[in-house]
């Protein structure tokens, strides 16, 4: 089946990053093709590219990275809630004349058209909320 | 009785499931009475994260209208000290169990 | 009076129905799910709306920015019917709670009980809460 | 009855006040059960935020054990659209009276 | 049993009580909570935590590290003595209601009533939720 | 008097951000002195540099640079809280190994013993939850 999840938890606040990351793993396990992960409200955070969590704890954004990597999942960033909460790529940066960034590939910053696309044209979509 | 009133929404031959997933324990907000609002007698519920609270026999009886078809996460019981504590009416189910109550279920909807 | 008439005719696929079970200016779920209608709309989706629980509060008229000039949702509820989205839906017993009578609201909603909740939950391919 | 549970709780001649401010809906988790929990006969409460919509005549019982000592912030009842609506046990006040009553207070708690 | 002697005991300037209301893994706030009880302990306050509502299940024995290796609040609870930090109170109402018995716990925190917690209030100078 | 500000809300997802900007101005507006505003939790984000919110909205970040200019007062920024949700400053993303950064001055990253030291220092602290 084709999957996508969408997250709306940041990364360390709340465990619905954890949560979703797991998830996704096992829908690939399972044999599915995991389409993309939706990052969405707060859940806009785990693209940031500057995050330091101590060394102890897993890395959800390098999770995020290796999932894109090993399983071509697409990692997409509703561009909203990423500029109002400080999450910017380059394009972005250089458009609101900012020096600096803080989302790079493989996260794209895209519109919420891509939410709804997939929520209905995939087979499942399953929310991670906070 | 209960059961009655879940029996009382099903439709016709129909079979439209959905997996209704909670990610909040029963004493944070209205999340656990909404989605028991909206529930149809043949959907399901999976209780996960802070969730998994709901299924302390203490706090069991609201879903106590869906026999057999509440699930419960293992990893979330086990991380917080809770496994074999769950009362007998939520079956456990690992994060593959959770993908297949995702595939079985016709969609999935969250409730946080 | 609540009714189920609406609901029967929703039973075409493509559909997505938001669940707003947030009240307007104390967080950015509220306005996050009606960016979703717009968007969906806009994409000529069939959206549908449904206000729950502190979420029908969203629907009272005379609600103003904040202090600091926050926009609030009630400009976006006002356009949702020149975006054709006009299948809103509003939880009777949370209408009930909060005394929030006809008279009081910017839009008219259908009043939904408990099995009229259920069955539009059956009936779109698409579920979201915010 | 209920204050006379209040009243029980004062300490001597000893006068400290704490303000609680509280910014969740009642029905918004146990917020305002775990503040009402906590205060002693002579604190005082504050409603904010989301927080104002306990000030609702139909929610407003669960605060009726503190005459005199429930507050709610006139800026995030208007802006819902609220304003006029709130209970007549309520007093409103503005923000530089929300300022004023950490000032009279020892201290301030807030629960969210 | 309730008793209320430990509190009267507290009456002195400096003092933080730290009222701790949420589980632990589904979110950060029990740690961000105990990491400023160690802190402040570190630069020598008195610190005492009160475990309020679900905060009571913080003291379970039993938990784990999260399934993808987050580590949790256990440890941190239990590097508390070393700390001084041995003023450690639980609301008895929810230890009731989450039925944990004594036998189950991780530490022996003072089993407290609605005036004992009331009064835990007033005898600390900073009181924070978390 | 003596006041402190302690903020964990992020900015636009609650309203915590908005309240805790309006009580500053008010505490300074009746004369008192506003040490601080320490930024915890999820209240760090206040503290993003890259922030773009739409113009038609309060810019936060811009109002706490305002209170520092004309006020004096000091935006402190715990330093694990940030780390772990991707802000850092030019110091640790060069400790780090990261090109680029995402906190400025006014904002200073801390420790948290500022914050207990604040919290008992200070006439008052009031906090802003989410």
């Amino acid at each position: 089946m084709r999957y996508a999840i969408l997250l709306m938890g940041a990364p360390y606040s709340t465990q619905a990053s954890h949560s979703a990351l797991r998830f996704a793993r096992a829908v690939v396990a399972r044999g599915h093709r995991l389409e993309c992960v939706f990052f969405y409200h707060d859940g806009v955070h785990n693209a940031a590219r500057l995050a330091a969590p101590p060394q102890d704890e897993p890395h959800l954004v390098d999770g995020w990275i290796a999932l894109h990597t090993e399983h071509g999942v697409s990692l997409q960033v509703c561009i909203a809630a990423a500029l109002r909460r400080g999450l910017m790529d380059q394009r972005e940066a250089s458009r609101h004349g900012k020096a600096g960034y803080s989302v790079e590939a493989p996260f794209e910053l895209v519109g919420l058209g891509q939410l709804v696309d997939l929520g209905l044209d995939c087979d499942r979509l399953v929310t991670f909320g906070p | 009785m209960e059961r009655d009133r879940w029996r009382g929404r099903e439709t016709g031959g129909e079979t439209i499931v959905i997996l209704h997933v909670v990610n909040k324990a029963p004493d944070t907000g209205k999340t656990l009475e909404q989605v028991l609002t909206a529930m149809s007698g043949d959907d399901s519920l999976l209780l996960i994260e802070d969730g998994v609270l709901g299924s302390l026999p203490a706090l069991a009886d609201r879903c106590a209208g869906l026999p057999g078809r509440c699930y419960v996460l293992r990893e979330d019981l086990e991380s917080r000290g809770l496994l074999a504590r769950q009362d007998e009416r939520f079956a456990v189910v690992d994060i593959e169990g959770f993908v297949s109550l995702t595939e079985q279920a016709d969609k999935t909807v969250s409730w946080y | 009076m609540e009714s189920t008439e609406a609901i029967e005719g929703n039973q075409r696929e493509g559909d997505i129905l938001l669940v707003l079970r947030h009240a307007p200016h104390g967080s950015s779920w509220l306005r996050e799910g009606l960016d979703i209608a717009l968007v969906g709309a806009a994409f000529d989706r069939k959206v549908s709306l449904l206000f729950m629980g502190e979420g029908v509060l969203a629907l009272l008229s005379g609600q103003t920015s904040g202090a600091l000039g926050q926009k609030g949702t009630h400009p976006t509820l006002q356009m949702l019917e020149m975006y054709d989205v006009d299948a809103l839906y509003a939880e009777s017993a949370a209408m009930s709670r909060f005394a929030v009578a006809e008279a009081d609201l910017l839009l008219t909603p259908e009043r939904v009980g408990e099995t009229a909740i259920a069955d539009l939950l059956k009936h779109h391919d698409l579920v979201l809460t915010f």
